[in-house]
């Protein structure tokens, strides 16, 4: 399915949102797809908001944030998020918050795939974040009477997947960091798988204990080379750290970000459109080979 | 200060590595006195062996050749809150008196002057691991006597000593800075100064904090980094000065 | 490490020991080892006690059960544990047991891993088990007051997991069905690593996403070829099924049962000596080939 | 009843299948009017294609060829307890008249009469699953009032109702025995005589059935197996007649 069907069939004004990934295939094709498409209202939740929730936030489409660590990795700030938040001139509308720690965002996501109304951890005593998000709450031990922290469950709307590889029914195998991305696709009502590469069904059964989302749960599957880009994917494309880097210009600048969304993400219709304007990607990007060897499943 | 936080490591110890400084530093002790450290990343990887410096601690260079990926639950409960961390290390905007951790906003919550990352995976490293080590330059707005918000607890939170609320590791002994070390009191889990860099004086140090600093009974001098210390650190593990600014 | 060594060192009177594997890489030979070195009052926990357990309640080491399903899979009963819980004449000394369902084991096993007193769960709502086994308790929902199933923490003195390969480091990995190893070796105080190839550390490093148990956590890795048969390993060697039908004749009958551990378990030094006593089994089972493609690791 | 369990099934399924005759029911599904059927083993095989009869939920032949294997935590919690499960098969050496199933002892829990094997994964089946159907031959020490033990909750447990227990499936809607079939009334959670297998009486089954068995308002006809069904049945599926005994 085409990235535009997808999003125009399976995000929806208001919905909760979740692109996940930590570093690591990080969907910028369906976000920017996202900000085409001109959805609004949207929460949007992950870990790491990344740069590109930093885009969305400037494109409009967020009303709330759901969140855990909200910085450029290495860099420094997402200047949308903070001027949002900030209430700085230059800022779009205000945008709510809903902080957790990352163990506090895993505990949400697992809760949702289980159907768990709740998830137990041992956190944040003593710490001022149950104060700043009064959903933090405690449960306690039926067996040893203590109190446990407690988050809710996270249950979104949809989740969008960037994966190296899926058969047509969304079969979806990845290596490398794989974060909480099977959590979160269970927790939701509707999943987009996008791959680099979309594989024959016999490619999947031949190694199955890599396959971390089953086609069942998946409703719609794109694909989208490059589809992660400036973040990557392992064994096809490396970050593109430059990129990064120059986020921090970009971004610190509100005339200079518009500029960006121009070119880069309105600007174009699509994902290839994207690719075209940045010729020297693969040149500079494109990984290189560290294959693992296989194994037997044969009885 | 990388080659301090490196030689508060021990061979063979579990660590949980934040990006920049630590990074460095634990590659620095793998490279000279604890060839079998275990580096895990909050991202997954374990026992990562990476061919460049990461840039983030989601860096692809990680994951190649390491010896575990996992997913981020099995991270932060099978690793983490089993208790199989043994040193952790953090940063921040700001650390007070009893070693709490700002890295969620200067001034008030609802409307903040400057609004910073947040904790990511701070609050339960500093929770969980057996110790912690934190690592910040010294100055007065860094080191305030009460910092802004708790993000990470120390030893003693808004009047509560640490043992109290429960928590399973020992929280933040030593706070590594670029003059000197201060310590944990073992008695009243204050900060205090416990070891002075080469050629600065206590003076310089209570400088840059901003709460009267006890002395630790035996006050001890910190030695400085190796030639072969120095060397790895700028030609081998950060040549490109990513990290080794100033 | 030989396996008369990791037993002698790390299994003791009195443990609780876990030798997991669901139907899968069940490690007959630690249980075997257990029995020869003659280890009294264990509690054995396990899903599934198969087998290994029938022979290790037959042999005297087995002071209490813990479980959900003890059955021989698809031909019968286990024997002498039936004789023990029904007290029948022929039985050894009687049986405690714990009982919970294969979701309740499971859960028990995630909580004991994750360090947590108690695991949530939606379950047994109008079944007996509860009353049966008073540690199935309630817990509350600090977010809807309802409640909850839970199950105590499952932490075990000692957990034997069989699997393809390791390091000598212990960094372990197996496919096919992994069940809960991985929960059973976190929650364990102890953890012994039983493979059929020992690789080096290259072969673990090419391939981390196949990790699962890291040496971190491990005591002492033994290489055992053949070591979980009558089980099987995937990529080495088919179940052997005529065998776990032969065990349904030789169960039943106690003394058939003493001469078997007789012959094969306390009659032989070892687990060479054991396959010894069985020319013919490489040639009925041993695994056709079935490879699966490699990854790209690089970047 | 292996071709009769088959037909319960619809296209598209997603089944969590025991081993024994719901496996072969599954495998003859497949094959004929739900290729389409997604088979999902508490052993964490999903969508299997077994290349020989399965002889445990545990065989190599479910995990070769598979899309995905997955451990069991992920079994319980992200497909069972998710919701994900449309059909779950059980067995049982006993089934009452409210479709309770017992799998764990005959007489009192403490000194039982037989010790069964005990639950495996059947409670949570028949608490998750959004409806299950139970497997049974017909006698009446196997169908008996009530159950001497509930493993797996039926329609109404010991007086109280399935609804007000608050589970989420819809617990066994049929009992697929070798005479007949029982379906569970929608009112009082009863199983009642729904349809016949051709020249079966209702007498028969009542002979089979420790209570008085009610009838269902129509009283269907079960079609006897195709030719093409038994085909499959003796000659693909099971010539080994593993498990078509009787």
């Amino acid at each position: 399915m085409p990235m535009r069907e997808a999003v125009s069939r399976f995000v929806r004004d208001g919905d909760t949102v979740v692109i996940e990934g930590f570093t690591h295939l990080i969907c910028f094709a369906a976000g920017h797809e996202i900000i085409r498409q001109g959805r609004r209202d949207l929460t949007l939740a992950r870990l790491t908001p990344d740069l590109i929730y930093d885009q969305m936030i400037a494109a409009g489409c967020a009303r709330k944030l759901v969140f855990s660590w909200a910085g450029n990795p290495g860099v420094g700030s997402l200047h949308a998020f903070r001027r949002a938040v900030e209430r700085k001139t230059g800022g779009t509308a205000p945008l709510e918050i809903e902080e957790y720690s990352h163990f506090g965002m895993v505990a949400r996501f697992a809760a949702g795939a289980a159907r768990l109304p709740f998830w137990p951890l041992r956190n944040y005593a003593g710490t001022d974040l149950p104060r700043a998000n009064p959903r933090i709450q405690t449960v306690t031990c039926p067996y040893t009477g203590e109190a446990l922290a407690a988050v809710p469950a996270l249950n979104p709307d949809v989740t969008i997947v960037h994966a190296q590889r899926a058969d047509a029914a969304g079969n979806t195998q990845m290596w490398g960091l794989v974060g909480v991305q099977k959590e979160a696709a269970f927790a939701s009502a509707r999943v987009i798988v996008v791959v680099e590469e979309l594989v024959e069904e016999s490619v999947i059964r031949s190694d199955p204990n890599r396959t971390v989302i089953p086609g069942m749960i998946v409703n719609a599957v794109v694909r989208e080379p490059w589809g992660a880009h400036p973040s990557y994917a392992q064994g096809y494309y490396d970050r593109d750290n430059d990129f990064y880097v120059a986020w921090e210009g970009i971004s610190r600048d509100p005339a200079k970000l518009e500029r960006y969304l121009d070119e880069f993400v309105r600007g174009v219709p699509d994902r290839s459109a994207y690719l075209a304007r940045q010729p020297g990607l693969a040149a500079r990007l494109k990984a290189k080979e560290a294959l693992s060897a296989g194994v037997n499943y044969g009885f | 200060m990388a080659a301090v936080a490196a030689s508060e490591l021990a061979d063979g110890e579990v660590v949980f590595v934040g990006i920049g400084l630590p990074n460095l530093a634990c590659n620095l002790a793998r490279a000279t006195h604890a060839p079998n450290l275990v580096l895990i990343y909050e991202s997954g990887a374990v026992g990562a062996v990476p061919e460049r410096l990461p840039v983030s601690i989601g860096d692809p260079a990680l994951v190649t050749g390491s010896l575990m990926v996992c997913g981020m639950a099995d991270v932060f409960q099978l690793f983490l809150q089993n208790g199989r961390i043994e040193v952790g290390f953090l940063g921040g905007a700001q650390v007070d008196r009893y070693g709490n951790i700002n890295t969620t906003v200067i001034g008030p919550y609802e409307r903040p002057a400057v609004r910073l990352p947040g904790s990511g995976g701070a609050a339960e490293i500093a929770v969980h691991a057996r110790r912690t080590l934190i690592v910040a330059k010294l100055n007065p707005r860094a080191f305030p006597e009460q910092v802004d918000f708790i993000t990470s607890p120390g030893q003693r939170c808004r009047g509560t000593a640490r043992r109290e609320l429960g928590m399973p590791g020992a929280g933040p002994v030593k706070v590594i800075t670029d003059k000197a070390i201060l310590a944990a009191d073992e008695t009243t889990g204050e900060m205090v100064l416990a070891a002075l860099y080469p050629g600065v004086s206590a003076d310089e140090v209570q400088a840059g904090v901003g709460w009267p600093l006890a002395r630790a009974s035996r006050l001890g001098a910190v030695a400085p980094p190796s030639g072969e210390e120095l060397r790895l650190l700028r030609e081998v593990l950060d040549p490109k000065k990513l990290y080794l600014r100033g």
